[in-house]
C-alpha cells in the first residue's frame, strides 16, 4: 500500500505528462490543418504508418486526416543530423530548450483538469498537487520560460537570435505585469474573505458554477488573453520568432531535435495558456453557465468533467491557431505600446474598480 | 489602192534571175559605189552619212552618222567595224534576208563604212544559227577578194581592210553590241557596263569600235549610191530612208515589205500590203518592232501632239510605220518586226511565251535580269498551267518595273516591256483567267493544264 | 580598282548636304568616308579589284550641274542655285566615279526601291540556308536584307536547284545555290593571283560557278576567295560548320609566315583559335594573306608542344629554372643564337642579356623562294627587328659558324638558343653533347630542346603581344588572341627575369612600361610607346640599312630600303 | 527630395482604436475560409491542366517521321541569357546517312544546363527549325550537378516528336532530286 502510494504520483505524473505531449503533437498538427484550410490547402495528408495505414477505408481516412504526421515529425527531428554551430557558448546551448521545455511541464502539476467526489461527498479537483497558491505557482514558473529564449538567444553568439531574446524578455516584463494584475480581480472575485480556497485554482472553478467569470470579468478576460498570447510568444506577439525579420529568432542556430524541443515548448505553452484561461474564465470543467454539473457519479462523471474541460481547452487551442492565422504580426513598438500604455492601465484601473465592486456586492448584496 | 513597196536595199533580191554570187551583183552596179568611196576622203563619207539622218535599223534607232561621230579617232589603237548579224530577236527576219541573197550588198556597204571610220579590219557577227548564211558570207567574201575589192590595197586605192566572219554560238544577248564584243573577243558574251565601256571608246580589244545593223550598213551603200541629201529626203525629217518590216502573225501574207518611213500606216500594212488578218478573224493586237517592244491593242486611240504641233488622233491602224511616231504611241520600232495577233490569241500564253524565251536568253550577268525575269516566266508559266492568282497581274508589273532600267545592258527592259505592256493594255484577261482557274479549284477540278508553249 | 593619285579633294553634294571627299574615288568609296549612315550597300564591288557592276545593289541617283551647251555656263532655277540635271535612271554607284559639283541621293525613293527590289531578286532564289550557313553573321546579304529588303517574299514558284557541296579545290567548298555570283572570287584569280581557274557556266538562271575542266582552286591564296565571297557559298572546308562567327572574339594580330608581316585577325572562342583571316592594310597586304599562313595556329595544338619548364628533362618550376639558368650564366662563357621569330621586346631584352654578359651573338637566317605576292624570300617576321635593335649590324648567315667554332675551341660554355634547332642549322650535335649546357627557348619541341639542360617554353604569337618590324620597316602590333598553356609565363616576363638578377634594373609589369625603357635606349624608336603604335603599323626611319642587301625580290607591297628613302 | 504630399486620414474611431471590431470581422473572414473547398491540386496523383504555350523545360523534337531536327545553327546558344545551351556543330557524313546528307549539319553534341536554365524561353522562338520547344515538363531533378546538364540524347527523348507542316528538307532535296526549280 505504501509502496503503491509513492508510485501512483509517479504513475499519474508519467501519464499526464503523456496526454501533455500527445496534446502537444497534436496542436502542432491542428496548427498546419487549420492553417491550411483558412488558405484554401488541404494540409499534412501523406504520412502513412505501416499496419494502421494500410487498413482499407480506415487506413486512408486516417492518413488524410494527416493523423500520423505528429509521429513523423517527431521522428524527423529525432533523426535529423545534429549541427552545432562552432560559436555557440554549448553548455547554455544545449541547456536553453530544457529550460524553456521544463517550466511548462511543471505548470501542469498544479493544472487542475477534472473532478471527482470524495468518499466523504465532498468535491475535490484532478490534480496533482493541489496547492494553495497554484496561480502564483504557475505564473511564478511559466514566468521562467523567458530564460530559455534568453539562452538560446545569447548562447548562440548570433545577432538574429540576440535580438529575438533581446525582445522576448522585454516582452515578457511589460505583459507578465498585465497578466498578473488581470488575474488579480479573478480571485478577488472567487476567493471571498474567509473561504477556503485562497489562490488555489479549485475554488475558481468552483466559483463558476454560476456564471463563468468571463461574463463577470470581460476586461480581465481580455487583458489576460492578450497577455497570454504575448507571453506564448504566439501571433501577433511572436517577436521572439518574427521569421520576416529576424530569420527564425532565438531559435535561429538551433536544428533537429534541439529545435523540436523548442516547438514543443511553444505548444505547451499554448496548452497550459488555454486551460489556464478556461479554468479562470470559461468554467473549468463546469459544464454550462448555470448548470454546473450534470455529470453522473462514480467513474463516469469523472471522466465527462475532465473531457468537458479538454474539450474547453481545445477549443481555446484552436482559438490560439485561428487568430495566428487571421492577424498580422504587430511591430515591436507597437507591441511595446500596448503592453505598457494600454493594457497596464486597463489592468490597474480593471483592478481598482473590482475592488470597490466587490466590496459594494459584499456590503449590500451578501 | 494597193500599195507601192519602195525597195532599196531588197531591190533586187526577188527578182528570179538574182543570185547571191558576185557577177551577178556586178552586173547589178554592184561594188559601184565602194569605187566611188576610196576615191572620197572618210571624212566626206562620214558627212553624207550624217547628213542622211539614217537611224541605226538594229533596235534602239540611234542616228549611226553620230555614232560614227562619237567614234575615238586619236587613241592611235586600231579602229574596228563590226557587222552585227545576230538577228535574234522574235519576229524579226530580215538581216537574213539580206544576208542570203544579197551578201555582196552587205559586203559592199561595210567597205564603205570601214573605209569611212578607216578600220582596217571588220568583223560580221553572224548568228550561229545561220550556218547557210554563214557560208553564203564566205563565198561573197572569197570572190570579193579575188576581185581585190576585199584585202590588201583595195582597188589600187592604198586602202586595205578585211573581213572576218564570226558566228556566235547562239544566245540573244549577242546581238547586245558590248555582249556582242565580249563574245567576238572569245568571253562570256555578258554586256559590259557603260560607262567606261562605250564601244566607240573602248570596245573590240579595249579599242575603238562601230557597231552596226546589216540593214543599216547596206544603206550607207546605198546613202553613197543617192546622196546623203536624197536619202534623207526619203521618209520625214528624223525618220529617213527606207525601212523593212517583218510581218509576221495572224496575216494572210506575211513576209518582209520595205516602206519608206512613214511611207505606210500600220493599218495599210495588215489590211493592203499583207492582204488582212484571216477569215472571220478579228484585229487584236500588235507588237510593232519585234518581241521586246510594247504591245498596241486594237482599240486603243492616241493622241496628242507631234513636234511640230500638229495634233493626231489615231487608231491603231493609223499610225504611220517610222520611228518617232511608233514611239509616240508608247511602243518602238525596234527591229522592224512587226507581229499581228488576232482575236483567237490568249494574252496569257502570249506574254508566257515571250517570257520563256526571255528567261532563256537572259545572260546572267546582273541581278535584276538573272533573278527576275526567270520569275516572271515562272509567274506566266504557272498561269498558263491553271494555278493563275489574282494578284499574279500586279506582281508581273512590280517585278517588271523592279527590272527595267536598273541593268547592265537594254535587255533589263527588253524583257520587262512585253510584261508592263500586256498587264496594262489586257489586265482584265489575266485577271478573268486567274477568276476562272479559282473557280474550278473551288469545284475541286483542279485542272492542271498542258500547256503547248513550254 | 580605285586608286586616289593625289590629294586633291572635291566637293560634292549627298542628300542635300555638300562635303569635301577626296578626288578620284568611286560613289561607294565617297559614301563610306562620309559616314556609315550613307554606306551604299554593295556585293560585287570590292576595294581591291576591278569593278563588275553586276549586282546593281549600289544603285545610287546622280545629277551634275547642267551647263548651257554653248556657253558652257551653268544654268541657274528660280532660286539661283545651279539647276542640277539628274540622269534619269539610278546608276550604279561602284563605277561612278565622282566629280566636283557631282549630286548623289543615297536616300531617295527611287534609290530605297531599287534596293528593295535588288535585294527580292537576289532572295529569291538564294536558298534559306542561314542556320546551316557559315557566312550567317557576316553576310552582307544577311545584313543588306535585313536593311533593305521587304521582310517577306512574294515569290511562291519553286526555287531553282544548283549544285551544293561542290569541291573547288582542297581547301574551298562551293555551294552555288548561296552564289549570287557577284565575280569577285572570279576577279580576284584573275587578277591578283593571276591563277585563272574560277568561271560561270551556264546562262541565266542557270549561271553557276565552277572551276574550268581539269583544274582545282589549289594556289596559296584560295581562301581569299572566301574572305571576299559576299554570301556563303565559298565556304573554307577547313571552318565549315565548325562554329559561327558571332561567338568568336577577333584580335589584330601579325602573320609570322614571312618577312611581309600581313596583318591578320584571329577569330578565337574560349582560348580555341578557330581561323585566321587578313585585316586589311594597304601598306601591307591590301585585304588578302596567304592560305598556308592561316593554318599556322595549328601548331599551337601540337603533341609536340612544350607545356612545362625543365631542367635536366625533368619538370620544374620556373623559379628554379631561372635560378639555374641564371648560375649558367653567371659562370661566363655564354654564347646566344638569337632569333628573327622573336618580338622586338625580346630580342632588346636579349640584347641587355648579351651586352651584359658579354656574351658571343649570333643569328641565322631562313630563306625560301618568294611567291612575288605576300610571301616573300625571308622566311622569319622579325628580321629587321634585330637590325633595328642593334642586335645585328649585318645579315645573318646560314649557319652559327662563330658559335660553332667558340664551342669547338671551348670558350663557349653555356649556349642560349631561342627557336631554333640547331640539328637543322648546321650545327653537329654531338659537339653540342659533350661540351656545351643549353638553355633552350622555344615553343615546340625538337632536336635541340631534348639535348638542352633547362628548357623555358614560350608562348606562341597567339598567346602573347608584341611587336615585329616588317620587310618595309613597318613596326607592326599582334596581341594576344588566347591564353597560353597552364603555368607559363610571358617570355618577356621570363628574359626579364634573367635579366634583373644580372643589374638592378626595376621590373615591369606591363609591355607598356618595358616600351618606355625601349623607346630610351634605342635611336630609331625614340617617341614610340605601346599605345602609339597603331593596327596600322609605324613606319620606322631605316636610311641606317640601305647597304645591307635583303633577301626579298619583288612581292605584293615591297620596296627596297633605297626606295623607301626616296618616297 | 522629392515633394511630399501628406494625405488625410479620417481619424479612427474609438471602436475602431480598440481594433476590436476589425480583429473580429478578420477572424470571422478566415473562420469563413475554414469551410471553403480547397483550391490546391494533390500534386502527384492530380496534375494541373498545363497551358498550351506553357514554358516548361526546353527540349529537342524530331519531326514526324522521327528525324532530329536541329541543325546546330546556334542560334539558341547565342540568344541563352544565362548562357545555358552549348552546342558542338558537326557535319552530317553524308555516306553513313545519305537520307539527311543535304541538311550537312547537326549537333554533334547539344548540352542544356537545366539548372542553369531561367525558361525564358528564347531559345523556342529565336530557332529557325523549330528544333527547340519548351513543353510542358517542369519537375526535374537529379543527384548531381552534372546529371542535370542534359544532353542531346535526353532532350529528343524529353521532346518527343512534335506535328510539323514544313517538311522544308525534304521539300528541298525533292527539288534537289526533281530538278524541278529551273522548269
Amino acid at each position: 500500500m505504501d509502496f503503491l502510494s509513492y508510485l501512483l504520483p509517479f504513475i499519474y505524473a508519467l501519464s499526464m505528462i503523456g496526454v501533455f505531449m500527445t496534446l502537444c503533437a497534436y496542436s502542432v498538427l491542428a496548427e498546419r490543418k487549420i492553417c491550411s484550410f483558412i488558405q484554401g490547402r488541404v494540409g499534412p495528408n501523406r504520412a502513412r504508418i505501416p499496419i494502421i495505414g494500410q487498413i482499407p477505408v480506415l487506413g486512408n481516412i486516417l492518413t488524410r486526416l494527416g493523423l500520423f504526421h505528429p509521429a513523423a515529425d517527431g521522428l524527423k527531428f529525432l533523426f535529423k543530423e545534429e549541427i552545432t554551430p562552432g560559436h555557440v557558448r554549448l553548455t547554455y546551448y544545449y541547456l536553453a530548450p530544457i529550460i524553456a521545455l521544463a517550466p511548462a511541464l511543471t505548470t501542469m502539476v498544479v493544472l487542475p483538469f477534472g473532478r471527482y467526489v470524495d468518499a466523504s461527498g465532498a468535491v475535490q479537483p484532478l490534480v496533482l498537487a493541489n496547492i494553495d497558491v497554484g496561480i502564483l505557482f504557475i505564473l511564478a514558473i511559466s514566468s521562467l520560460g523567458v530564460y530559455g529564449i534568453v539562452l538560446a538567444g545569447w548562447a548562440s553568439n548570433s545577432k538574429y537570435p540576440f535580438l529575438g531574446a533581446i525582445r522576448s524578455t522585454a516582452q515578457m516584463i511589460s505583459y507578465e505585469l498585465a497578466m498578473g494584475l488581470s488575474i488579480l480581480p479573478v480571485f478577488l472575485w472567487a476567493a471571498a474573505p474567509g473561504s477556503d480556497y485562497g489562490l488555489s485554482l479549485f475554488g475558481v472553478v468552483q466559483s463558476q458554477q454560476g456564471l463563468w467569470l468571463i461574463l463577470w470579468q470581460p476586461i480581465s478576460a481580455l487583458i489576460f488573453l492578450v497577455a497570454i498570447f504575448a507571453e506564448t510568444n504566439r501571433l501577433p506577439f511572436d517577436m521572439a520568432e518574427s521569421e520576416t525579420d529576424l530569420v527564425g529568432g532565438f531559435h535561429t542556430e538551433y536544428g533537429a531535435f534541439k529545435f523540436g524541443i523548442f516547438f514543443v515548448a511553444e505548444y505547451a505553452h499554448i496548452i497550459m495558456g488555454s486551460s489556464l484561461f478556461v479554468l479562470l474564465f470559461l468554467g473549468g470543467w463546469n459544464f454550462l453557465p448555470g448548470l454546473a454539473d450534470p455529470w453522473p457519479a462514480g467513474i463516469i462523471g469523472i471522466v465527462m468533467s475532465a473531457l468537458w474541460f479538454l474539450l474547453k481547452v481545445c477549443g481555446m487551442i484552436f482559438f490560439f491557431i485561428w487568430v495566428r492565422w487571421s492577424l498580422p504580426r504587430f511591430r515591436y513598438d507597437q507591441v511595446m505600446h500596448l503592453g505598457w500604455k494600454i493594457l497596464l492601465p486597463l489592468a490597474i484601473a480593471n483592478f481598482v474598480i473590482y475592488i470597490f465592486v466587490i466590496a459594494l456586492i459584499d456590503k449590500f448584496i451578501n | 489602192m494597193p500599195l507601192e513597196e519602195q525597195r532599196l536595199i531588197l531591190k533586187y533580191v526577188d527578182e528570179p534571175s538574182y543570185t547571191n554570187d558576185i557577177d551577178c551583183y556586178l552586173k547589178h552596179g554592184g561594188y559601184d559605189q565602194l569605187k566611188k568611196a576610196v576615191q572620197m576622203k572618210p571624212e566626206a563619207i562620214c558627212q553624207e552619212v550624217l547628213d542622211s539622218g539614217v537611224r541605226g535599223r538594229g533596235g534602239a534607232g540611234f542616228p549611226a552618222g553620230m555614232k560614227w561621230k562619237f567614234l575615238d579617232r586619236k587613241s592611235g589603237k586600231p579602229i574596228y567595224l563590226i557587222c552585227n548579224a545576230d538577228e535574234s530577236e522574235p519576229g524579226t527576219f530580215k538581216d537574213r534576208q539580206i544576208i542570203h541573197k544579197d551578201p555582196h550588198q552587205l559586203i559592199e556597204g561595210m567597205l564603205c563604212s570601214a573605209f569611212a571610220i578607216q578600220a582596217k579590219l571588220a568583223f560580221i557577227y553572224i548568228r550561229g544559227e545561220f550556218f547557210e548564211g554563214y557560208q553564203i558570207l564566205e563565198k561573197a567574201i572569197e570572190e570579193a577578194r579575188q576581185k581585190n575589192l576585199l584585202g590588201d590595197d583595195i582597188l589600187g586605192s592604198g586602202y586595205s581592210c578585211d573581213i572576218i566572219v564570226h558566228r556566235g554560238a547562239g544566245a540573244y544577248i549577242c546581238g547586245e553590241e558590248t555582249g556582242l564584243i565580249e563574245s567576238l573577243e572569245g568571253k562570256r558574251a555578258n554586256p559590259r557596263i557603260k560607262p567606261p565601256y562605250f564601244p566607240a571608246a573602248l570596245g573590240l580589244y579595249q579599242c575603238p569600235t562601230i557597231v552596226n545593223n546589216v540593214e543599216t550598213l547596206c544603206d550607207v551603200k546605198h546613202i553613197l549610191e543617192i546622196g546623203g541629201k536624197a536619202f534623207s529626203e526619203i521618209g520625214t525629217p528624223g525618220n529617213t530612208g527606207t525601212r523593212i518590216w517583218c510581218v509576221s502573225g495572224h496575216v494572210q501574207k506575211p513576209g518582209y515589205y520595205e516602206f519608206p518611213c512613214a511611207g505606210v500606216t500600220l493599218g495599210e500594212l495588215i489590211y493592203d500590203v499583207c492582204g488582212g488578218l484571216l477569215p472571220g478573224r478579228k484585229l487584236k493586237a500588235v507588237i510593232p518592232g519585234g518581241s521586246s517592244s510594247k504591245i498596241l491593242r486594237a482599240d486603243e486611240r492616241f493622241k496628242g501632239k507631234l513636234k511640230d504641233g500638229t495634233e493626231y488622233d489615231w487608231g491603231i491602224e493609223d499610225i504611220p510605220m517610222d520611228f518617232d511616231s511608233l514611239s509616240l504611241v508608247g511602243s518602238m520600232s525596234g527591229s522592224g518586226g512587226v507581229i499581228i495577233m488576232d482575236d483567237s490569241t490568249d494574252m496569257v500564253e502570249a506574254l508566257a511565251n515571250i517570257n520563256y524565251f526571255y528567261a532563256h536568253e537572259s545572260c546572267g550577268q546582273c541581278t535584276p535580269c538573272r533573278e527576275g525575269v526567270p520569275w516572271m516566266k515562272k509567274i506566266t508559266a504557272r498561269m498558263c498551267a491553271g494555278k493563275a492568282r489574282e494578284e499574279d497581274a500586279d506582281l508581273l508589273v512590280s517585278i517588271a518595273d523592279q527590272i527595267a532600267g536598273r541593268t547592265i545592258c537594254a535587255f533589263g527592259e527588253a524583257a520587262s516591256w512585253p510584261v508592263q505592256s500586256f498587264i496594262a493594255k489586257f489586265k482584265d484577261e489575266f485577271v478573268a483567267k486567274a477568276k476562272e482557274q479559282e473557280l474550278l479549284r473551288q469545284q475541286g477540278v483542279d485542272e492542271v493544264k498542258e500547256t503547248t508553249l513550254i | 580598282m580605285i586608286q586616289i593619285q593625289t590629294e586633291e579633294t572635291v566637293t560634292i553634294s549627298v542628300d542635300g548636304k555638300s562635303i569635301n571627299v577626296p578626288k578620284g574615288l568611286n560613289v561607294i568609296e565617297a559614301m563610306n568616308s562620309v559616314g556609315k549612315e550613307k554606306e551604299v550597300p554593295h556585293y560585287c564591288y570590292h576595294p581591291k579589284l576591278s569593278i563588275a557592276g553586276n549586282c546593281r545593289m549600289c544603285l545610287v541617283e546622280i545629277g551634275t550641274p547642267m551647263r548651257n551647251r554653248e556657253t558652257g555656263e551653268a544654268i541657274l532655277d528660280e532660286e539661283g542655285a545651279p539647276k542640277i540635271g539628274w540622269i534619269p535612271k539610278p546608276v550604279i554607284g561602284c563605277s561612278t566615279i565622282i566629280s566636283e559639283g557631282m549630286h548623289v541621293r543615297t536616300k531617295s525613293p527611287t534609290v530605297l526601291e531599287s534596293r528593295n527590289g535588288v535585294t527580292e531578286f537576289l532572295l529569291i532564289n538564294h536558298p534559306l540556308d542561314c542556320p546551316i550557313c557559315d557566312q550567317a553573321g557576316e553576310c552582307r546579304l544577311q545584313e543588306f536584307s535585313a536593311e533593305h529588303g521587304r521582310g517577306y517574299s512574294r515569290f511562291i514558284e519553286d526555287k531553282n536547284v544548283k549544285p551544293k557541296r561542290t569541291r573547288l579545290g582542297p581547301r574551298v567548298t562551293l555551294d552555288d545555290e548561296r552564289c549570287i555570283l557577284c565575280s569577285r572570287c572570279i576577279r580576284f584569280g584573275q587578277e591578283i593571283v593571276k591563277d585563272d581557274v574560277l568561271g560561270f557556266v551556264d546562262r541565266g538562271s542557270y549561271s553557276t560557278l565552277t572551276c574550268f575542266p581539269g583544274k582545282e582552286l589549289s594556289n596559296n591564296y584560295s581562301l581569299n576567295t572566301v574572305d571576299i565571297c559576299p554570301v556563303g557559298a565559298l565556304t573554307s572546308t577547313d571552318f565549315r560548320f565548325k562554329m559561327r562567327v558571332w561567338f568568336l572574339k577577333r584580335t589584330h594580330s601579325v602573320c609570322t609566315e614571312s618577312s611581309v608581316g600581313s596583318n591578320t585577325e584571329i577569330w578565337s572562342r574560349e582560348g580555341k583559335i578557330y581561323r585566321i583571316t587578313p585585316r586589311r592594310n594597304d601598306a601591307v597586304n591590301d585585304t588578302w594573306m596567304t592560305d598556308s599562313g592561316r593554318g599556322l595556329y595549328k601548331s599551337i595544338e601540337s603533341e609536340d608542344r612544350l607545356k612545362a619548364y625543365t631542367m635536366d628533362g625533368l619538370t620544374t618550376d620556373i623559379d628554379s629554372a631561372i635560378q639555374s639558368a641564371r648560375a649558367l650564366i653567371d659562370l661566363g662563357g655564354v654564347g646566344v643564337l638569337g632569333s628573327a621569330f622573336s618580338s622586338v621586346e625580346e630580342q632588346f631584352l636579349l640584347k641587355n642579356i648579351v651586352d651584359h654578359t658579354k656574351a658571343q651573338f649570333e643569328m641565322v637566317q631562313h630563306l625560301g623562294d618568294g611567291d612575288g605576292l605576300l610571301v616573300s624570300e625571308d622566311r622569319t617576321p622579325n628580321l629587321r627587328g634585330a637590325l633595328v635593335n642593334e642586335l645585328l649590324n649585318t645579315l645573318p648567315t646560314k649557319c652559327p659558324n662563330l658559335l660553332i667554332k667558340g664551342i669547338e675551341d671551348g670558350v663557349i660554355k653555356t649556349l642560349l638558343v631561342f627557336n631554333e634547332d640547331l640539328s637543322e642549322i648546321g650545327v653537329p650535335l654531338e659537339l653540342l653533347k659533350k661540351s656545351v649546357n643549353i638553355i633552350y627557348f622555344g615553343s615546340l619541341r625538337n632536336n635541340t630542346s631534348d639535348q638542352a639542360k633547362i628548357v623555358f617554353p614560350t608562348l606562341s604569337v597567339f598567346e602573347k603581344e608584341g611587336t615585329f618590324v616588317n620587310q618595309n620597316f613597318i613596326l607592326q602590333k599582334f596581341n594576344k588572341a588566347v591564353p597560353g598553356p597552364a603555368g607559363l609565363v610571358s617570355d618577356i616576363e621570363v628574359l626579364n627575369r634573367l635579366l634583373l638578377g644580372a643589374n638592378d634594373q626595376p621590373g615591369f609589369t606591363h609591355i607598356a612600361d618595358l616600351w618606355t625603357k625601349i623607346a630610351e635606349s634605342n635611336e630609331l624608336l625614340k617617341g614610340i610607346s605601346w599605345e602609339k603604335i597603331t593596327s596600322e603599323g609605324l613606319m620606322l626611319k631605316q636610311e641606317k640599312f640601305g647597304a645591307l642587301n635583303f633577301p626579298e625580290t619583288k612581292n605584293l607591297k615591297y620596296k627596297p630600303v633605297a626606295e623607301l628613302q626616296a618616297t | 527630395m522629392a515633394k511630399t504630399k501628406v494625405m488625410e486620414r479620417k481619424p479612427l474611431t474609438f471602436s475602431e482604436k480598440t481594433f476590436i471590431p476589425q480583429i473580429a470581422s478578420g477572424l470571422a473572414t478566415t473562420f469563413g475560409n475554414m469551410f471553403k473547398k480547397t483550391v490546391t491540386l494533390q500534386y502527384p496523383e492530380e496534375r494541373p491542366v498545363i497551358p498550351e504555350n506553357y514554358r516548361g523545360i526546353p527540349t529537342l523534337v524530331k519531326d514526324p517521321k522521327g528525324r532530329v531536327k536541329c541543325v546546330s545553327c546556334q542560334l539558341c546558344e547565342f540568344v541563352c541569357p544565362p548562357k545555358a545551351i552549348r552546342i558542338n556543330p558537326s557535319e552530317i557524313d553524308g555516306e553513313e546517312d545519305p537520307e539527311r546528307a543535304h541538311i550537312e549539319k547537326e549537333p554533334a553534341t547539344f548540352d542544356i544546363n537545366m539548372l542553369r536554365c531561367i525558361y525564358c524561353g528564347l531559345c523556342q522562338e529565336v530557332c529557325p527549325e523549330e528544333a527547340i520547344f519548351l513543353q510542358d515538363d517542369f519537375s526535374l531533378s537529379g543527384y548531381t550537378r552534372e546529371e542535370m546538364v542534359y544532353g542531346k540524347d535526353k532532350l529528343l527523348e524529353l521532346g518527343g516528336t512534335l506535328p510539323d507542316r514544313h517538311f522544308k528538307w525534304d521539300k528541298k532535296k525533292l527539288a534537289e532530286e526533281s530538278n524541278s526549280g529551273h522548269h
